[in-house]
């Protein structure tokens, strides 16, 4: 599926798509940890998806594209430039969450302004919206191409076969993104459905299916540029299939006991940053003492994150109705710390 | 499409409402089954799609969950999608998008996304239509915090209504009854007129009884009201116009002036629409209540193809004389 | 797909599906005379599919594998016993219709006894309710197949997929028949889906495809014989797309402006019946005479049955909300007329 | 599963009742999401897999509508399957099956056709589950003939209604709150005890008030009672345990004891469940009433995960208390 010519991946991209890799970790690992200890509710991990989800959102014009996630993207968010601060007020359940005013479950981002849709804990309800994003384009006259992130359980649901076959009917410029990690909760992939690949439903819908190891970031980011491109080339929509491992159980109420310890053990040792930091130290791209920095340094941003977030007021009672209908008065939204004055994820600052 | 002078039909002011919002405003788009090439199977939109082309009037296949789930991402994009079901009763399988989605989307977001889209279908029976062809479903939505919903009765209130919803800035659900489609004429004078959503109108005047009805409810009670003027019975009529929220006010002004009440709706009777209004009134109103509160609805009945059992389960304006005459005893 | 050596078509079989075919086509003019004359409601006729329903339904076994069809199925209906008698009855909404009551709009059919599920309006509602039925078979150790029949138009429902999934990761004993006559009342196909086959979906569901010519009966019969006996061998399910012209307007209250009048005419040229006469009349199975005589008899069939119709009761108004429930005393089914005795349609008496 | 003198949570009753009915009838099937391997994410269904396999106990892929069409399929067939859907909320996508096919099937068919399912689901709020797992839905199904709702309060009615459920002819749609789930213990001493649907349950005899509630409603009316009763103030609670139909002879009774009455549920107030109710009353009881019927229902909007607004939100028994105070003041 890949272009004749392939354009080079982009002058350090790789060790940018490391170092949001890398904050994305940190706050996940913080977020089970405030879990743990009863200070965030339900949370979901991102933790073996973050190359696959960064390494993909790398190929989007940022602001301009759309992205539709599900709530294991926070890989898309940071790398959007999401920051982990907002990612915390919402787990801490504050009120100046600018995605969701804590209203919806940690990791249900949504940003007007970087085009990161309202993410739904229903699964696969997203889809048809990214299609809808993908026809607002095609009426207005935009080059914008719409990104829809889904796991493998989200194959299965009738939104997203209506949804799919809607945009090959009108080639409309949609990039479907599944991060197959072959289980929904603790049904495995074969239960799932009968084929191997969910990228073999491509056919289906007359687009174009490609299967990526979703822990090789060049492979995800030039499989992902090439859908996108072609997408805005006015050459319809793909569906690429990024397998990754899911190296947390489901959830922070998941007791992961469905899983033997082979299985688990196979999942962590898939664990995509480990490979991508020796890719990029063989490459000389990164030193390990660098490597050590930019990692100690992404836990005591997190840790300091939290502590200004959880310095913030809860939301008060008398807002609970708010913004129901039109007219009611905006919400504050955040105010940043000042070191993410400058923060674009994963993009060229 | 007619002449103006013998007034039009609610069809007819449909369509030339829709046609003016979309020559208004390029964001306004339609879709949904048969209405480009066709132009909709009860003719809502004929002609759009030749004048404004394919995409803006775009032919879905069968597949009412990226009907309704495409308009909301499109509606988040900056268009105003006009989503049609080609019956209410096929509506039921976007549930999922209309209830989890489009209402829940600006609350969900504090505020940040919009969701203007109107998902409009026929609704309504009377028409030997059968099970899958003439639910009234508005209760199922009237529940649902973050939407509205509006079921227009005239020809004039279809156009004004319709063109504040597809202004309004939230998911509003626009129920048109198919019996009311071609049924009547109206002179619709003003074709810029917006009619405020969530504001009743006082069909008639009248001191002794109040019938608080929407849609074809409209119909029966003018009926009623008529016969029933003969033996000097004087019936308000209250024409809710949308659903939810409601006009609480209207409806505290007509219970206060005649202090007893008739509902009367097409949708079933059990938790339907009226079961709300009569609540209300029975809590914030009691004192102003001189006899019980009567509702008629459907009869908690499926609707069939054949006359004599639809005519049994449907009310009538002979059931609505009868409640009326009741109060009036009262 | 077919087997290396595969049994020859049953003797007297295609004379069968003939005069089965000839009858149906009877009901369906006389149904939409009813309707012109404002004496039958809403009418959707068979027209053009006849054959293919005829031929596939003739591979089942009778009263043992489940129907679940569509409102266009009269010839399935009138293939597995369903007579003219009741059919009309329900076009002229007499009580007595055992299938609905007359409570449904007209070829709604219904029969516990014959295995056909209760035909509802919303298209590819019952392509789960064959899955189910499919899936009881395999929890009750039965070995019979469903049989689903839907219209090119529910190709695009969520609910197809999810059905066909199921079945596809179970491998349950269901067979798919897709009449597609191309339109989904004025919708092309083009405008329905990307692929030009709705065959081609089957790989996605890991079953067999087969796109058959379904004005030839022959092909029909072969190629749904070969699928049931697949699925009632434990081999899982098969879509088989049956290539179908819509002869009249989508249904009596359409006017079928959207199609060209050449279109309409390369409809009426596809007619099977007149294609499926020359073959029998070419084999020596059938006489001219002996079909002028059939298609005589079958038309006054069906005036009488008509007579007979018109002169039973309408339903009562009393009776409008029994059976919403269980518990109300049983309908009292319809009484036959004599020569339906031994009527079992496309089967061997 | 439990020491059945310590008593049972509502999950182990339920567990127990499905287990038993599974062991007493081979056409008791069980399908959802996780309801296998996994044993359900509340633990419903532990160890049913094992125990009867993975056809009988069906993980299901995530799909909604086949999950309910299939248990439809499949009851027709001579199944009775009980299709758990995870939470409340994501049985919105299988409306259309449950609506327009579970619920008409028998009368359609003029009674040839049963559907004999039931459909599951842990349903409620006050669990920080934000607007996906806390929605209180039964109204949704209320307002459809051919349905019968269930809300269980306790262990042992959880246990005696699901089996009525199972063994009911017709289609079950049976919520159970989540945060009842493993509030209470109940010692079931008849663990064949069959709880007829449609008859309520006098939890509490009380002469001067009547709460009229279901779900966790009887919980906080328990609560408020016992508050109100220091001063000296008798409050009668019925508990419906069936929504529909609901049992109107209970209803008329606790009616005419007290004349006063306070309708409680966690489901959105406008067009909830307690609408139809104080309907029922307005109309048929009107002359037994000596005050306003008084309504409390979450504040008509979706759940957030944050604490303080999901409080302000959500009926509380301090809500009721004040009601109930004000109530017998009347
Ligand atoms: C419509 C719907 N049904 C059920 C659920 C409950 N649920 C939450 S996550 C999940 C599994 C999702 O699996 P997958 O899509 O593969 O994503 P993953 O968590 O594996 O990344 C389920 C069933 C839901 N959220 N939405
Ligand atoms: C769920 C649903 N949506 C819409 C309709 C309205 N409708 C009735 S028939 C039809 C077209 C069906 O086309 P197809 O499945 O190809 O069958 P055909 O009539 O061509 O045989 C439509 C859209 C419906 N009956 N059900
Ligand atoms: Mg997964
Ligand atoms: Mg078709």
């Amino acid at each position: 599926m890949s272009e004749p010519a392939e354009p080079p991946i982009p002058d350090g991209l790789l060790l940018r798509i490391y170092r949001v890799a890398v904050l994305t970790r940190a706050v996940d690992h913080q977020l089970w940890l405030l879990s743990r200890q009863g200070r965030a509710g339900f949370v979901l991990t991102a933790r073996g998806h973050e190359v696959a989800q960064i390494a993909s959102a790398a190929a989007m014009r940022r602001g301009h594209d759309s992205a539709w996630c599900y709530y294991r993207d926070m890989g898309v968010g940071i790398a959007l430039g999401v920051t982990p601060y907002e990612i915390l007020l919402g787990g801490l359940a504050r009120g100046a969450d600018p995605h969701s005013g804590a209203r919806q479950l940690t990791m249900h981002l949504s940003s007007p302004s970087l085009r990161i849709g309202s993410i739904s804990s229903a699964i696969a309800a997203h889809i048809p919206h990214a299609v809808g994003a993908a026809y607002a384009a095609r009426v207005r006259g935009e080059d914008s191409v719409a990104m829809c992130w889904f796991g493998d359980g989200a194959a299965s649901e009738g939104a997203t076969h209506e949804a799919m076959n809607l945009a090959g009917v009108h080639r409309l410029p949609v990039v479907f993104l599944c991060e197959n990690n072959r289980l929904a909760i603790s049904v495995p992939l074969a239960l799932q459905m009968p084929v191997e690949r969910v990228s073999d439903r491509a056919s289906a819908y007359a687009m174009p299916g490609e299967s990526v190891d979703g822990t090789d970031a060049e492979a995800v980011f030039t499989a992902t540029r090439a859908a996108v491109e072609r997408a805005r080339g006015g050459g319809g929509p793909s569906l690429l299939e990024l397998r990754v491992p899911r190296i947390t159980p489901h959830s922070s109420q998941d007791d992961d006991a469905y899983r033997s310890a082979e299985q688990r053990a196979a999942a962590a040792a898939a664990d995509p940053l480990p490979r991508l930091r020796e890719t990029l130290i063989e490459r000389g791209m990164l030193a390990v003492d660098e490597d050590e920095r930019m990692v100690r340094e992404a836990r005591e941003q997190v840790v300091a994150d939290e502590d200004l977030a959880l310095a913030m007021p809860e939301p008060l009672p008398e807002r609970a109705r708010r913004w129901l209908y039109a007219g009611d008065p905006p919400h504050g939204g955040v105010t940043l710390p000042a070191r993410y004055a400058n923060w674009t994820g994963v993009f060229d600052g | 499409m007619a002449d103006p002078q013998a007034g039009r039909t609610m069809v007819q002011v449909l369509h030339d409402t829709l046609r003016a919002e979309m020559l208004r405003d390029p964001a306004v788009v339609v879709m949904g089954q048969d209405v480009g090439i066709k132009g909709g199977v009860f003719k809502v939109t004929d002609g759009l799609h030749a004048e404004f082309g394919p995409m803006r009037v775009l032919d879905t296949p069968i597949s009412e969950i990226v009907i309704a789930g495409a308009a909301i991402g499109a509606a988040m994009m900056g268009l105003r999608p006009v989503a049609e079901f080609q019956f209410a009763d096929y509506m039921h399988a976007a549930y999922d998008q209309i209830v989890n989605q489009a209402a829940t989307m600006r609350w969900r977001s504090v505020g940040a996304w919009s969701v203007p889209v109107v998902f409009r279908a026929p609704s309504g029976g009377g028409v030997h239509g059968g099970v899958y062809h003439s639910q009234s479903i508005e209760a199922l939505y009237g529940h649902i915090p973050g939407l509205r919903v509006v079921v227009p009765a005239t020809p004039r209130d279809a156009g004004g209504l319709l063109r504040a919803a597809i202004r309004d800035d939230d998911p509003v659900v626009f129920f048109e009854h198919k019996a009311l489609y071609r049924r009547h004429r109206e002179i619709v004078a003003d074709d810029a007129e917006v009619v405020p959503l969530g504001v009743a109108r006082l069909d008639r005047e009248g001191g002794d009884v109040s019938v608080i009805t929407y849609g074809m409810g409209v119909h029966l009670a003018r009926e009623a009201a008529d016969r029933c003027a003969a033996d000097g019975i004087a019936t308000e009529i209250l024409d809710l116009r949308t659903l939810s929220p409601f006009d609480r006010e209207a409806v505290a002004r007509t219970v206060a002036r005649t202090g007893k009440v008739l509902l009367v709706h097409e949708a079933n009777r059990t938790m339907g629409p009226a079961a709300e209004i009569a609540a209300f009134i029975a809590e914030e109103l009691f004192t102003d209540l001189d006899g019980p509160i009567l509702r008629i609805g459907a009869a908690d009945c499926h609707l069939p193809y054949n006359g004599p059992e639809e005519t049994a389960i449907l009310p009538d304006a002979a059931r609505v004389e009868e409640a009326l005459r009741r109060l009036a005893a009262h």
